[in-house]
């Protein structure tokens, strides 16, 4: 490989893994803190369809992404409401709310846009913040994908500090321990662990804003096609460390785009579906192999705590 | 717990609470019940077509469909109703529902639904069926026209250009799924630009979706990354991977399918293979209002109109010898001096 | 000193009420006066309300009516958060640190809640913990603690991080004797220093002598206040037991005469190394026998172990080394220090009582004949007091709970009976019925193991006993160690 | 046991009442009466005509429902059923298509052959959790990718019928197909003993029964478990087996009743609509087969309203996730 292919390797190998790095580094806060948020799904689609909508009305990424980032908190809020407060069971919560956020999305999309090819958005994101991005040195073009990559690069290491060595972070693991205790101790827990899930909802809708005003410059029904669910079960395979999130996420991008280049290479003759199921295999087997269960936050899932 | 008793009790009444002033706002707000709906109004002698969608109409193959039928609407005075999403095994009742309404030609818009349109249009022998694509060695009810996707030739044409564009002599082709109608297309396009080029090497990335721009681009960008300079997308998405190494200074020209891509692709779009079925509703009114519907197999191409290839205004433009080129052998296609190849698999070793 | 009349009190809990989800009533109606610079005990057999009391009073749970006024004013406490901010601490019965964290994040996240500088109170929670006798490392994880040095911790963060009062729930339950005693001292310090001190214990004969004041609650109502210097000259303990149960109770002295003499073999222990579940040795290469009709206690001093040893002879965990061998057939109970291990808390109490056969046996229908029958056997029994035998077993107070699961194990017919702690938590009526049990089980032909790190336990059975320490056992009498001594057993 | 909760009446309410609402809610938006759609929803779902297909719709959700209820009665979630019936559905036309000419024990073999592929798929999760401690609810989410995948596979490749064009198998062989019992309508013979055999099945198991209260200590974790002699693991795996094997034979009930073929969009959805019934069903069994009805009939009613008030479809996705919400009040008891 030649130095440019090279660059558009990582670059490519980045585009895949910002919005699910995004997402994954606070879902493992969140995890950490004692809830299982599958509803990032819904929240990530939410923040593609808001940002798309206000950006083909206003021609503002910026804006687009800034109501993006407010719809996805408050998806993530609604889910708080429903598994912190109510005590509700996070997992359906959360696989519920991602159902109706995309039937909820593709009914308004039909009300608001109408149906069809959709309309392609004025200036994406990446146009918006382009000669920005390209004057940086070096690594311009390939590091800076979007404006949230190096973001996105700098959460899990950011977070390992954070947990490792700060009061917030113990107060975060105190709350996914033991949440009971951690009550007794003076934490508030449901607050925790609603600011961390409103966090998340931050980065899921701009996680979202990327896939719609970002890479494509439209939006689509159901366009996530699950990746927020796929941060929240890399979280696991990290086993909710944030020194190994990143690795994992890298690793499981590449797989990705390597599995993309393998066909179009032509150079082994797989089922294409076989190349596709890799991403789930992979899950699976480190699944199997990591024996998971052990190193997760003691009350991880369960909502039930007193003080 | 006490609380999340009281807590479902506040639901329970919020919920009844807000059913009872839907109903009264829902009363206030609509002026008339028959806002909306296509059933209860039975205008003067219109012809009603219902079209049953397996997917929503929002993807390209329904999309084509759903464009020709508002366009009918609002040109021809028919009624239009529609359902999307329809599962093989409800599709019979959807029939059923739309026969005892009052229609009077049933478009099931998928190849899944053909044995429950031939079941049901025994039964109903005045009522008249299009049915969207089917096996073609099996018998049909003589109320039941067939038609399909065949705009291959268009797609061939496309090829023709894409032959004499690439330097790489390597194309690439996101798709959605290797099901046979996706398949004929990329074939023809494919034998296009081996008629032209028989060195050009064509390579497939099927991504599983009909919807996955990410996916879509990704792919793309895969196969320009392995050299590829012109890429044929049947997929949203394809399209943006072109137009962002044209941005970086690369030229990669880029085909789409079915619709228009002009306003999505300006920079790298040559042409797109455009399924056009507004010649096809007209026929079917005409046929109905003249009381001349047969049954059968539709063999339409690109001479009766509803294949065409859509050229790119600021391509064409540019290269006027190559577009005139292309145009030459539509004339040939029209008139049956060249014969586009069908082929409905997809074997990768076929384009090298 | 005196502190009841010198001024107004520090806090004041008027007419609290606690009704739980069952319909469990664990307070009706108390008051409470708690003043500065005062140690004041609560006293009151299980089920009293003693706990429920305390954590009202540091807003660990709502009163379901009743309110608390501090200086006067009163005030609503949501969480433990709202009772630290007033400057209330409370340490838990064993410990409620949170496990996966250092004992320094715990410190800092208190110190945080009480609006307390962080390292300051990591220092003085050290030098409490110096001065009970313990060394603390603010680094080490609370898991790899001791239950001993656990409990420690709480009370030592409690001491420091409550300003205005410091609650104890049984502080001393798994401190030893030494520890305990200092304590005792330290207590009396800080409440020189003007903090109000409320400490519950079973340990009447502990308290007894460092108390200002004592109230005694019973099936949660108040039955006296009374302060120290009322109590006449004579034992301050007479008087207190003679308050908390006026018909008097039994002495220890039991009658053991009456033990069959030991039959068969059922149980041997072949120099088997235990380890928790940290993977410290909690049992080091050592070996004993029980033969049916015989009791067996093992005592540990520290309480380490003793849920690890249970564990193992029953099969739920594995050992290190070495091997028990049980006789083929026999049929082992296991009665656990916590009911919610042997039951399942939400079910109803009938239920609770079949459970051995109804997943013993194939899948059928439910016998609802029977399972009535059997559940009225055991709690008449027991003599539990249970309302309603379909009411979820979690509605019963700890030690109903306890009685239920207890009589349910001994009476399933057992060859070997495997008992953890029988006295834990349980007043003195409940000990000494658990006591009868396990000598009528015995006596029945069965042998019984019991663990326990209450060193009166063996005395209120009347069996064999052996010191664990150091994960060695040893002979109370000599301090040998027993796998060196031929035929000890 | 009489052990009942209020929350139940309550959580009922909002089960029945909360579709109502979405569905109100959505036509306003779209500008639609929402008494007109409400109308719609229930003579779609409802009305005499209707009944026949709606308890067709139902089918499906109720033997798949039966067998999540048991595993969520040992608190295992799984919420892979879609993958399960998909399977199943395409285990039963393969053996189907060689079983031609057997005619009633054809019907039988292929069912249980259905239900054991459904049953093996699930065990894959069920292993995971067992010894492997793998969340459930991940490991069955993925495998219904796999699932996914694997069925466009097998249908596009060696098991597309050669007549076919699009990704199914061929026709199964008349003698196997469970023909409709009542002229006119679609009811065959699973869809009447269905409701006969499992509604009455689920209440025994769950709440009169050993099994029941066997799954429930199962649910309290391994540990306890252990302290009662069941070994956690096997029983794991054999609660998964057991409900993947439901979820095979409601794959093999459309297959053989309804569409004579396997098709990718075999399931429409039964996987995930079957959830909040087996949720609430767990806790009070006698619900299994009014709620199931209930479902299929709204899922039914929203595509009547939406033939004929042009509601965008997305709206089925909405009231299948409120379905889902609106199920967990009543499923607390953590």
């Amino acid at each position: 490989m030649d130095l440019p292919s090279i660059s558009g390797f990582i670059g490519s190998l980045l585009a895949i893994s910002t919005p699910i790095l995004l997402i994954a580094s606070l879902e493992l806060l969140v995890q950490r803190s004692g809830v299982i948020n599958l509803g990032v799904e819904g929240a990530m689609l939410v923040g593609a369809f808001t940002a798309y909508v206000v950006t083909l009305y206003t021609s503002s990424p910026l804006l687009g992404l800034l109501s993006a980032i407010a719809l996805g908190s408050l998806v993530s809020i609604l889910f708080a409401i429903m598994a912190v407060y109510m005590r509700l069971d996070q997992i359906v919560v959360g696989v519920s709310i991602s159902m109706v956020s995309i039937g909820l999305t593709s009914y308004l999309y039909r009300l608001i846009v109408g149906y069809g090819s959709p309309p392609k958005i004025q200036s994406t994101l990446i146009d918006a913040l382009a000669p920005f991005l390209r004057s940086i040195p070096i690594a311009g073009d390939t590091l800076f994908q979007t404006p949230l990559t190096p973001i996105s690069l700098a959460l899990p290491i950011a977070f390992w500090l954070l947990l490792g060595r700060s009061l917030v972070g113990a107060i975060i693991k105190a709350s996914g321990e033991d949440p009971s205790r951690a009550c007794r101790l003076g934490v508030n827990v449901a607050m925790v662990r609603t600011i961390l899930l409103a966090l998340e909802g931050i980065a899921s809708g701009a996680a979202g804003a990327l896939l719609s005003i970002g890479y494509y410059g439209s939006f689509l029904e159901n366009m996530t096609a699950g990746r927020g669910y796929l941060a929240v079960a890399l979280v696991i395979l990290s086993s909710w460390s944030p020194a190994r999130l990143l690795p994992t996420v890298l690793i499981f991008s590449l797989i990705e785009v390597a599995q993309l280049r393998l066909q179009a290479s032509g150079i082994i003759e797989i089922p294409y579906q076989l190349a596709l199921s890799m991403p789930y295999i992979f899950t699976l087997a480190i699944l199997a192999i990591s024996s998971g269960g052990k190193k997760a936050p003691r009350s991880l899932g369960s909502s039930e705590y007193e003080c | 717990m006490r609380n999340s008793i009281l807590g479902s009790t506040v639901i329970v009444l919020i919920i009844i609470a807000a059913v009872l002033s839907l109903y009264i706002l829902g009363g206030a707000l609509s002026p008339s019940p028959q806002k909306g709906s296509s059933v209860a109004s039975p205008t003067a002698r219109s012809i009603k077509i219902a079209v049953i969608y397996v997917t929503p109409i929002d993807e390209p193959w329904n999309q084509a469909m759903h464009e020709a039928m508002v366009w009918a609407r609002e040109n021809l005075g028919i009624t239009y109703s529609y359902v999307e999403r329809i599962s093989e095994a409800d599709v019979e009742r959807i029939i059923r529902q739309y026969i005892q309404t009052g229609y009077d030609i049933i478009i099931p818009h998928s190849w899944g639904y053909h044995q429950t349109t031939i079941k049901v249009a025994k039964e109903y022998p005045s009522v008249s069926f299009a049915q969207g694509s089917g096996p073609t060695d099996i018998e049909y009810p003589r109320n039941v026209l067939v038609y399909d996707y065949w705009i291959q030739e268009a797609a061939y044409l496309a090829g023709i250009a894409a032959g004499k564009l690439t330097k790489s002599n390597l194309i690439g082709v996101v798709a959605a799924y290797p099901v046979p109608d996706v398949v004929r297309l990329i074939n023809a396009f494919a034998a296009g630009a081996k008629s032209v080029n028989p060195n050009v090497k064509i390579r497939a990335i099927f991504i599983e979706s009909w919807f996955d721009p990410v996916k879509a681009k990704e792919a793309a960008k895969a196969l320009i990354a392995s050299g590829a300079d012109v890429i044929y997308g049947d997929s949203y998405g394809a399209e943006q991977a072109t137009e962002e190494a044209y941005r970086s200074g690369r030229t990669v020209y880029f085909f789409g399918t079915i619709i228009d891509y002009s306003k999505l692709a300006p920079n790298t779009l040559v042409a797109s293979v455009v399924w056009d079925l507004r010649p096809f509703i007209k026929y079917l009114v005409e046929l109905k209002t003249n009381g001349t519907w047969v049954g059968g197999i539709l063999n339409w191409g690109i001479k009766e109109g509803w294949a065409k290839l859509v050229w790119n205004p600021s391509f064409a433009q540019r290269n006027q010898a190559l577009v005139a080129d292309v145009e030459r052998v539509k004339q040939d296609i029209i008139e049956g001096r060249v014969s586009v190849p069908i082929i409905e698999d997809w074997d990768p070793k076929r384009w090298g | 000193m005196e502190a009841g009349s010198r001024e107004e009190p520090l806090i004041v809990a008027k007419d609290i009420w606690k009704i739980y989800d069952g319909g469990y009533t664990a307070l009706s109606g108390v008051d409470l006066e708690i003043y500065g610079g005062e140690i004041h005990v609560l006293l009151g057999e299980n089920g009293a309300g003693k706990t429920t009391l305390l954590k009202i009073l540091s807003g660990a749970i709502r009163p379901s009516r009743g309110s608390i006024f501090i200086r006067g004013e009163r005030k609503i406490f949501r969480s433990p958060r709202d009772a630290l901010k007033q400057g209330i601490s409370m340490a838990y019965q064993g410990s409620s640190l949170v496990e996966g964290l250092t004992a320094g994040e715990n410190i800092s996240i208190v110190a945080r809640a009480a609006g307390i500088n962080g390292d300051e109170l990591g220092k003085r929670v050290m030098k409490t913990m110096e001065d009970l006798g313990y060394q603390l490392d603010l680094r080490s994880r609370v898991s790899s603690l001791s239950p001993g040095e656990k409990q420690a911790l709480e009370v030592s963060i409690a001491i420091n991080a409550g300003r205005l009062a410091v609650l104890m729930d049984e502080p001393t339950a798994l401190m030893s004797t030494a520890s305990s005693q200092l304590l005792m001292k330290l207590l009396r310090e800080h409440a020189d220093n003007g903090k109000a001190l409320v400490i519950t214990s079973h340990k009447i004969r502990e308290v007894a002598e460092i108390g200002d004041r004592y109230t005694i609650l019973k099936r949660g109502t108040r039955v006296a206040t009374v302060t120290r210097r009322s109590l006449d000259g004579g034992s301050v303990i007479d008087t207190l037991i003679k308050h908390m149960s006026p018909q008097g109770l039994e002495t220890y002295s039991l009658d053991i005469s009456g033990a069959i003499d030991p039959g068969e073999e059922i149980l041997y222990v072949d120099n088997a190394s235990i380890a928790d579940d940290r993977g410290i040795e909690v049992l080091r290469n050592t070996s004993f026998r029980l033969r049916r009709g015989e009791i067996l206690a093992i005592v540990s001093i520290d309480g380490r172990g003793v849920k690890e040893i249970c564990e193992a002879i029953y099969g739920l965990r594995r050992l290190r080394s070495g091997k028990i061998y049980v006789k083929p057939g026999t049929r082992i109970r296991y009665i656990p220090s916590e009911v919610s291990r042997a039951s399942i808390p939400e079910m109803p109490v009938a239920i609770n009582i079949s459970m051995r056969s109804i997943i013993g046996g194939r899948i059928s229908l439910l016998d609802l004949e029977e399972i009535v029958s059997s559940a009225n056997r055991i709690i008449e029994a027991s003599r539990a007091n249970v309302p309603s035998i379909w009411k979820p077993l979690k509605s019963l107070s700890g030690g109903n709970a306890r009685r239920v699961i207890a009589w349910r194990e001994a009476m399933d017919n057992p060859d070997l009976l495997i008992v953890e702690e029988p006295t834990a938590n349980l007043d003195i009526a409940s000990s000494q019925s658990i006591a009868m049990l396990i000598r009528s089980t015995a006596s029945r032909g069965a042998g019984v193991l019991v663990v326990t790190s209450e060193l009166e336990d063996p005395l209120r059975i009347g069996c064999k006993w052996l010191i664990l320490e150091d994960g060695t056992l040893l002979d109370p009498r000599s301090s040998k160690r027993v796998g060196t001594i031929p035929g000890a057993l | 046991m009489p052990a009942r909760s209020p929350r139940l009446v309550t959580g009922l309410l909002i089960v029945v009442l909360a579709p109502l609402l979405a569905i109100s809610i959505l036509s306003l938006f779209s500008g639609v009466n929402a008494v007109e759609t409400i109308y719609w929803v229930f003579w779609g779902g409802f009305s005499p005509t209707q009944i026949p297909e709606t308890m067709l719709r139902a089918t499906p959700i109720l033997i798949t429902s039966f067998g999540l209820s048991l595993a969520y009665l040992a608190r295992i979630w799984n919420i892979g059923s879609e993958g399960q019936i998909l399977l199943g559905a395409i285990a039963t036309a393969w053996i189907g298509l060689h079983l031609g000419g057997l005619g009633v024990i054809g019907v039988i073999v292929s069912t249980i052959f259905g239900g054991l592929c459904g049953a093996l798929w699930a065990s894959i999760p069920g292993l995971l959790r067992a010894y492997r401690g793998a969340n459930e609810v991940f490991s069955t989410l993925m495998m219904n990718y796999l699932a996914l995948y694997l069925a466009s596979y097998l249908l596009q490749g060696p098991l597309r019928s050669p007549t076919s064009l699009f990704p199914e198998t061929a026709t199964l062989s008349r003698d196997l197909w469970v023909e409709p019992l009542i002229p006119g309508t679609r009811v065959n013979a699973f869809v009447l003993l269905s409701p006969a055999l499992i509604a009455p099945a689920t209440y025994i198991l769950v709440a009169r029964s050993t099994l029941g209260i066997k799954l429930r200590v199962i649910g309290e974790g391994a540990e306890k478990a252990r302290y009662f002699g069941i070994d956690a693991g096997k029983a794991i795996v054999a609660t998964m087996f057991l409900s993947g094997f439901l979820a095979g034979i409601a794959g093999s009930t459309e297959v053989l009743g309804i569409h004579h073929r396997a098709l990718p969009s075999i399931s429409q959805g039964y996987g995930y609509l079957a959830i909040p019934v087996a949720v609430i069903a767990s806790l009070e069994p006698r619900l299994i087969l009014p709620l199931s009805i209930y479902l299929g009939g709204v899922v039914n009613g929203v595509e009547v309203a939406q033939m004929n008030l042009s509601i965008p479809s997305g709206a089925s996705y909405i009231i299948q996730g409120i379905l889902l919400i609106a199920s967990l009040p009543m499923a607390m008891r953590r």
